[in-house]
């Protein structure tokens, strides 16, 4: 991490960026948040890179693109997809960007950890981006406990895309292919179920949802400055759930607006307050359009154009692929 | 108003076409005196591509029991390539929407010139038995569109 | 005749060839260093196949005069590769034959160090899968 | 909220007898807008269009329902009879209660009780329509062919006959294209140069028409009726206006290793040079790849020469800039590349050449003058073999998949032309099909075969190898008498597929005219719009859009003409008011709308915009109105709903559905 | 006081129930949440914070108001029904009932929520101590005495008991009806409920955020923490998603909307979000036209503007539900302690 920061330092004091945009300390353990640092001091002092610092700070650069100079952003390795489709959707300015690689070794979800029953934690060991723990020491008001990395990573991290990041002015850190799971295998399980299990399943997932938009505004392909949702132009705005039917509408459309757009970055997924797995939506597409068009993944490059912007002659038909399998 | 007085279920089916090629092949069904029921009700769009998944999810919120879109057969487009990409919407929005459990068959897409006022026909014919073996649509309908 | 038909599926289905690609341009056969040597030429492979004809092409000399140099599969233009389909032809035959065939497991007492590695694979491709 | 005005027809007993007319009327009445309802016998009659006119007066209506046939039928009537009586023809829609309801329902309650719906599902978009006018754009009265060939000087003399002004712009010294390295053309052997040289001639001397050779477009910007095009006039380094075509310069130029491109390379040129003798305009350009003066500093020998005074070292690239109201491309084709087709031998030999090295070498002004013979030791041939479909209907990644069309002929022309010339010399012919749909064009092959006696042998060459004796070793195949057949041949003549010219790619991008995957220009519509390009007032002429032979051309020449002249003849254009129209506050400027359109309407602009008092530049979607025709992909592919398409507005259509549903 | 095995619980759930309809905390698929028992719901009082406040009892999500149906071209209303039935809200926390009563000066004051009054009035508040608190949790802060609920009921879960204290008449009413399930408690007992509640206490001392200071923070403080550019910093990583208004129990803000049913017209309220780029949308537009000001307006209001207008009440009971939530780790603890730091760096 100080290697991190005395890169920023650099940047900062050569006037190659005028602020850096990264994570800031929390006030517990497991809470930093994305943030400006404008001085060395500030850096040294608050800014933080470590296992919780999940948050894909590329949507972050739609703002960051319209300030002054030239703001460092840390980008993980999924975070550069996003990074990539903004600039494909002409929505952050390249320039306006210097982008550190961060390496990263699995992102964590404190969800995971609570959902383990520990409560009260006080401080958490391990999850620092130095070295190799595969275990996190849980220090809590009700005594010490532990728990495996891999067990408290995000479900992200376990069909992690790789290593590498797509797009980046330097790199800096060592990654860990976390990959230990198929991308698609919650997506095929669901697909198997009868019509009336798939329902069944989907109206208690999303009965939840609070329709707090929290998934839709962290989402880095979801960067319309109005959501149709939002918007009074059509018959489409909609603030609560007043019917089941609201929340499938919403979801469903999201999910549609980004196909061909998504990164599966899954930080829909991250902040749902009500643990909604909403990467199923989006992955069902991205393994639709995998399968009907040939593999594509959005945000490999900034200049593709997605599969629902282009098409071939003899693409398959609506009828014959909704019974597929 | 009531039409027939026993309880038999009539479902409520839209259905879009494209003005080139589709409507103007149900226009050739209907001067062909060629029949279907009465349960499907035509909105015309310039092209297949002028159909939004909102509106197909609109029609299942207010209550239709199916949704069928028709256009130029690919390659026939008259905008040459909307019903090419027509064709991805609808197949991954149907996908997507069999995925939650909404009953296969309650959304169709068709291809139909201008010259095939049989198949429309045919088409509006199957697709109407078809939604009625499904029965009335509860999974995708707002209730408080109920009467 | 069913039979022959599951054979026509067969040889379609190792060679992944496509016979109704076919526009008969015969430049497989002008290509063919072996043609005079066959009996059924390689244009014909295409149609017999087609045709379901398995019986007679497994039974000609063709079969096993085809040198498999590939020079109708490199050359064909409508990707039909006549060649890929007498390989195939080929490999019924051995299927058929059922259990008398090369097992990778025999290989280490078959094996001579001064045999060339390249035989020995190109044997494995002709007669083994 | 609007005034609606609803009319029901009865189309005689057509929509009466299986539609209750009186209860649609009735219905129609409560919902809500309506303010008038009337039935009557026949709608479109004069009478019926008079009820109309009265309403919209006497009832102040501003919005119309016509429940009646197929729009397809009368929706134009109706909306002029609304335009006449001062409403906007926009505000009209029709409820189509006879193709689709009382012609195709017997039951007269279901019929009447779904006639009520369609009618209600309009009266909801009515409700929601707005006045539309359709733009005007000005129409330039200047026509821009691209390429010099045949097809561009065709459409170049047509569009001219009819009074307009014409530039052709010609990449190359001359105009004249492939069709003047022709030697003869089928089926009826006329010399190429006879019939195409009054052409270019004719061409050059039209008052209307301006040829810029050696030039090449560089940008186009603007929309149909109106583009403004950059042309490069390349540095020809000899004064046009002065330049007598002396020719003295060329016979004087020292440096004379330039492979000549109009003999396909077969032999030299000099550095300063005209392509050939009847070029268009005679007048030479200095190569300055080969030049000795520009190369070194010395030499100027033709400067001296020129007792015109006409040579410029000095010229400079120049960029015209001009305006046109519509646009022919032109740009023909060349044969392929052969490196992948190495079986031929065609790198090796060089007797194995191609059919346009053919007609260059039969050609009197050719590299041989015009005697048949071998160009590795000038020897006069005794077998001749020509192998078909080299690099044509090839599916595989080597060649084209499509088939190129003139082959057939040209080989039975030429066969049957060297049997003529050198009765000694055996023609055979390895063919997969021989394709001669045309007039005249199955006689002329037959008589190659009877009259002149070419072998046409069916079946595919596999291989030519070239022998220590200078011979070339055919091995091919005889499908009828199932025999290989290995014979020695002098030459060996490859019918090379044809593609596109490559400067295709770059001006399809500029014209934003989309191509197909084989670089063909796409048609607006394959079977009904063969000479128009998708994007409005761009037109195709020749090989540019798929192969054709030179009667097919210059046909396709004609017809682009024809297109562009019907656009130049108009003062003004009316544009479809039904496009697409983005709403700057919404617009994310992210291009999929672009992406999408088939029309290239749709650029973007960077603005100062206020959006509830945040200002800010953002980068916005601006449908251009001329473009659009009005598909709405856009609409569909834009996630935040800005763009929406006008006459099918979102709103629109969801009253509708929700009308339908309730 | 009372008790009862809590292996006997679904007794008391079914009791209760067979009298008036029953809220309590149940966990469906992984999260829980206040939800109506039928027979065989189980009841999660293991996990300390719901998601979503229960404040969706007394002032749901979304509520009809009215219905206006179209017959022809006549309309007629139908206005919707108050409560009428009694309701149990069975296991509440502490800070879950303050937040009831920051809801009750917004409701019951003049113009009076008659919504909301009639569900307050039909409502039966059953409390339960805290066993564990969390790291997350600052009631203490707000004068909240998680060990000492202030409710109608309030109860205890020691070992594998469930101790039962009525407080209120309506305490004791609903403890008459379900007498038959409950046992007395005697002095042991006492002594039981007595050593959890230090027991309790004790860990709220111990909590990270416990000795947050409001200091500063008050209704006379608009002036100076308005045009603090403290602010201007602090709502940077702010999604302006609705989370922590969501799982707040006072935010009261709500929208009113009409849907079409095809019908007819329903009026209905709904939650809004103040961090909504549309929220008190008007014709001219937004009063508030950046994030900033947005983000500032939550907790200008409740820390400065409430306590200003419901005689120094904070609506901010320390829950720590933002604090669990917020999708970008952002929370009114983050606030309080920026304008602190601000204040030691003056």
């Amino acid at each position: 991490m100080q290697e991190i920061i005395n890169r920023a330092k650099e940047l900062l004091a050569d006037g190659t960026v005028a602020r850096v945009l990264g994570w800031r300390i929390g006030d517990l353990p497991y809470n930093p948040e994305p943030s400006y640092f404008e001085t060395a001091e500030d850096l040294e002092k608050n800014f933080v890179y470590d296992g919780f610092c999940g948050a894909n700070l590329s949507k972050y650069m739609i703002e960051g693109s319209k300030l002054e100079g030239k703001t460092l952003v840390f980008l993980k390795p999924c975070d550069t997809y996003s990074f990539n489709q903004l600039i494909k959707e002409n929505r952050v300015d390249r320039e306006k960007a210097y982008i550190i690689g961060v390496g990263c070794k699995g992102k964590l979800d404190v969800e995971k950890i609570k959902a383990q029953g520990i409560k009260g934690i006080l401080s958490i060991s391990g999850a620092e981006i130095e070295g190799d723990a595969e275990t996190l020491t849980v220090n809590t008001l009700y005594g010490d406990k532990t728990v495996a990395y891999k067990d408290a990573m995000l479900e992200r991290c376990h069909v992690c895309k790789g290593k590498e990041h797509m797009i980046f002015d330097e790199e800096i850190g060592e990654s860990k292919d976390t990959k230990d799971a198929d991308r698609f295998a919650e997506v095929e399980k669901i697909e198997a179920m009868k019509p009336e299990e798939k329902f069944a399943y989907f109206q208690k997932e999303l009965s939840k949802c609070i329709r707090c938009n929290a998934c839709r505004n962290v989402c880095p392909a979801c960067s319309c400055r109005k959501c149709v949702f939002d918007s009074t132009k059509f018959d489409s705005a909609q603030k609560a759930n007043a019917d089941s039917f609201e929340e499938k509408m919403f979801h469903i459309i999201r999910a549609f607006h980004v196909a061909g757009r998504c990164t599966d970055c899954g930080e829909c997924s991250r902040v749902c307050p009500q643990g909604i797995p909403l990467h199923l939506f989006n992955r069902k597409f991205i393994k639709d359009i995998d399968e009907f068009y040939g593999d594509y993944q959005a945000g490999a490059d900034a200049e593709s154009k997605g599969p629902l912007t282009s098409f071939t002659f003899g693409d398959v038909e609506p009828g014959v692929t909704g019974g597929r399998r | 108003m009531s039409i027939t007085a026993n309880e038999e279920f009539r479902p409520k089916i839209v259905a879009f076409c494209c003005n080139w090629c589709s409507y103007a092949g149900a226009d050739l069904a209907g001067s062909s005196r060629l029949t279907y029921p009465a349960d499907v009700k035509i909105i015309r769009v310039p092209c297949s591509c002028r159909v939004n998944p909102m509106f197909i999810l609109r029609a299942f919120e207010k209550g239709a029991d199916g949704v069928i879109m028709c256009g130029c057969h690919p390659g026939d487009c008259h905008y040459s390539t909307g019903n090419y990409y027509a064709r991805r919407r609808m197949a991954l929005l149907f996908s997507m929407l069999d995925y939650i459990g909404v009953e296969h068959g309650r959304t169709r897409v068709e291809w139909v010139s201008a010259a095939e006022g049989v198949k429309f026909s045919q088409t509006m014919n199957e697709f109407v038995a078809k939604i009625t073996s499904l029965g009335k649509n509860v999974r995708l309908e707002d209730l408080r569109c109920r009467k | 005749m069913k039979s022959e038909k599951k054979q026509a599926e067969m040889i379609r289905e190792i060679s992944g060839v496509n016979p109704y690609k076919c526009m008969k341009c015969g430049k497989c056969s002008a290509s063919c260093p072996s043609f005079n040597e066959m009996d059924i030429k390689p244009h014909q492979f295409v149609s017999y196949v087609l045709h379901e004809d398995i019986e007679s092409l497994v039974k000609s000399e063709s079969l096993w005069k085809c040198l498999s140099c590939f020079a109708c599969v490199e050359r064909c233009p409508r990707d039909v590769k006549p060649g890929k389909l007498i390989d195939a032809a080929r490999q019924l035959v051995v299927r058929q034959r059922g259990e008398t065939y090369l097992s990778p497991d025999e290989v280490p007492e078959l094996l001579d160090p001064e045999l060339p590695q390249q035989l020995l694979v190109s044997a494995f491709r002709r007669y083994r899968r | 909220m609007q005034r609606i005005g609803v009319f029901v027809c009865h189309c005689g007993s057509n929509i009466a007898a299986t539609v209750d007319v009186k209860k649609v009327v009735e219905m129609a009445r409560l919902e809500p807008g309506v303010v008038h309802a009337e039935d009557y016998q026949y709608m479109c009659s004069e009478v019926g269009q008079a009820k109309i006119a009265a309403a919209i007066h006497e009832k102040h209506l501003t919005g119309v329902v016509v429940c009646s046939c197929s729009p397809r039928m009368h929706e134009a009537t109706f909306r002029k009879a609304a335009e006449k009586a001062g409403l906007n023809p926009y505000m009209v829609e029709i409820a189509n209660i006879r193709e689709h309801c009382s012609w195709i329902h017997k039951n007269i309650e279901e019929a009447t009780e779904k006639a009520v719906i369609l009618a209600r599902a309009a009266i909801a978009k009515v409700n929601l329509n707005a006045p539309l006018k359709a733009g005007e754009s000005r129409v330039t009265k200047r026509a821009l062919v691209i390429g010099g060939g045949i097809a561009g000087i065709q459409t170049a003399l047509d569009i001219a006959d009819a009074g307009y002004e014409v530039d052709i712009v010609e990449k190359t010294p001359s105009i004249g294209g492939r069709m003047s390295q022709l030697d003869k053309t089928f089926p009826t052997l006329d010399c190429s140069a006879c019939i195409l040289t009054p052409k270019m001639v004719e061409a050059s001397a039209h008052e209307k028409i301006n040829i810029y050779t050696y030039s090449e477009v560089e940008k186009v910007t603007g929309f149909v009726g109106d583009f403004t095009v950059d042309i490069r006039k390349k540095a020809r380094s000899v004064d046009m206006t002065k330049c007598t075509g002396c020719g003295v310069c060329q016979e004087k130029c020292p440096s004379k290793k330039a492979p000549s491109e109009f003999n396909r390379g077969l032999n030299n040129r000099s550095a300063i040079y005209t392509p050939f003798a009847q070029a268009i305009p005679n007048v030479p350009v200095i190569d300055r790849e080969h030049c000795i003066k520009f190369k070194t500093g010395k030499c100027g020998l033709c400067e001296k020469v020129c007792q015109a005074g006409a040579i410029d070292y000095t010229q400079k690239d120049e960029i015209i800039t001009e305006k046109y109201g519509a646009i022919v491309v032109a740009t023909g084709f060349d044969t392929i590349k052969l490196d992948k087709y190495d079986e031929y031998a065609y790198s090796q030999s060089k007797d194995v050449i191609t059919s346009l090295e053919l007609e260059r070498i039969m050609n009197a002004a050719g590299p041989t003058k015009g005697h048949l013979e071998r160009l590795s030791d000038g020897k006069p041939p005794k077998n001749m073999v020509f192998i078909q479909c080299v690099g044509s209907r090839c599916s595989d990644n080597r060649g084209k998949s499509y088939c190129s069309k003139i082959c057939c002929m040209y080989t039975a022309k030429h066969a049957m032309l060297i049997r003529d010339k050198y009765p000694d010399v055996n023609v055979t012919v390895f063919y997969i099909d021989v394709r001669t749909p045309g007039k005249n064009f199955d006689e002329f092959y037959r008589r190659a075969v009877e009259d002149y006696g070419v072998n046409y042998i069916k079946g595919q060459v596999g291989k030519v190898a070239p022998q220590p004796n200078g011979q070339l070793l055919v091995q091919g195949v005889d499908l009828i008498d199932n025999k290989q057949i290995l014979m020695e041949a002098d030459m060996v003549v490859l019918a090379t597929a044809i593609e596109p010219d490559p400067s295709v790619r770059k001006i399809a991008t500029m014209l934003t005219a989309s191509i197909d995957t084989n670089n063909f220009l796409t048609e607006a519509h394959a079977k009904l719009r063969p000479v128009e390009s998708p994007t409005a007032g761009v037109f195709l002429s020749g090989v540019c859009q798929g192969p054709k032979d030179i009667p097919e051309t210059v046909a396709q020449a004609g017809a682009a003409a024809v297109k562009a002249i019907g656009l130049l003849a108009k003062d003004k254009l009316m544009t479809n008011p039904c496009t697409a129209k983005s709403d700057e506050l919404l617009c994310n400027g992210c291009s999929q709308c672009a992406n999408v359109c088939p029309y290239g309407a749709i650029s973007y602009e960077t603005k100062l915009i206020n959006d509830h008092g945040i200002r800010e530049e953002r980068r916005v979607a601006v449908v251009n109105n001329a473009l659009c025709q009005g598909c709405g992909a856009c609409t569909v592919t834009c996630p935040s709903g800005a763009m929406d398409l006008q006459g099918f507005s979102n709103r629109q259509i969801l009253a509708e559905v929700d009308a339908i549903c309730r | 006081m009372f008790k009862i095995a809590k292996r006997n619980l679904p007794e008391l759930l079914r009791a209760i129930a067979a009298e008036q309809e029953l809220y309590l905390p149940v966990n469906i698929s992984g999260q829980t949440n206040f939800a109506v028992w039928t027979e065989g719901t189980e009841a999660d009082l293991d996990t300390l914070k719901t998601v979503k406040s229960p404040k969706d009892m007394f002032f749901p999500q979304s509520e009809t108001l009215y219905t206006v149906k179209k017959e022809n071209k006549k309309l007629s209303i139908q206005p919707e029904a108050l409560r009428e039935q009694r309701f149990v809200a069975f296991g509440m926390k502490a800070c879950d009932i303050q937040g009831i009563k920051v809801l009750d000066k917004v409701f019951l004051a003049e113009p009076i929520d008659t919504f909301y009054a009639a569900r307050r009035e039909h409502g039966t508040i059953v409390a339960l101590a805290c066993h564990e608190p969390e790291e997350t949790c600052f009631c203490k802060v707000f004068g909240v005495d998680c060990a000492e609920p202030d409710a109608d009921v309030v109860m205890w879960a020691v070992g594998e008991m469930l101790y039962w204290k009525p407080v209120t008449e309506k305490g004791k009413a609903l403890t008459e009806s379900v007498s038959g399930v409950l046992e007395a408690a005697d002095e042991a007992d006492e002594k039981a409920v007595s050593d959890e509640q230090d027991n309790i206490r004790a860990i709220v001392e111990k909590l990270p955020y416990t000795n947050l200071s409001l200091e500063g923070w008050d209704g006379n403080a608009t002036d100076a923490k308005f045009n603090s550019p403290v602010w201007e910093k602090l709502f940077k990583p702010c999604l302006a998603c609705g989370t922590c208004t969501f799982v707040c129990p006072t935010c009261q803000c709500y929208d009113i909307k009409d849907y079409d049913t095809g019908h007819g017209v329903q009026r209905y309220r709904c939650w809004d979000s103040c961090m909504y780029s549309d929220f008190t949308m008007m014709a001219h537009g937004n009063n508030r036209t950046s994030q900033m000001q947005r983000f500032r307006q939550r907790f200008m209001h409740k820390l400065v503007y409430f306590p200003a207008n419901n005689d120094g009440m904070y609506s901010c009971v320390g829950c720590g539900r933002c604090v669990d939530k917020c999708p970008s780790s952002l929370n009114i603890v983050k606030v309080i302690k920026a304008f602190e730091k601000e204040a030691v760096d003056q």
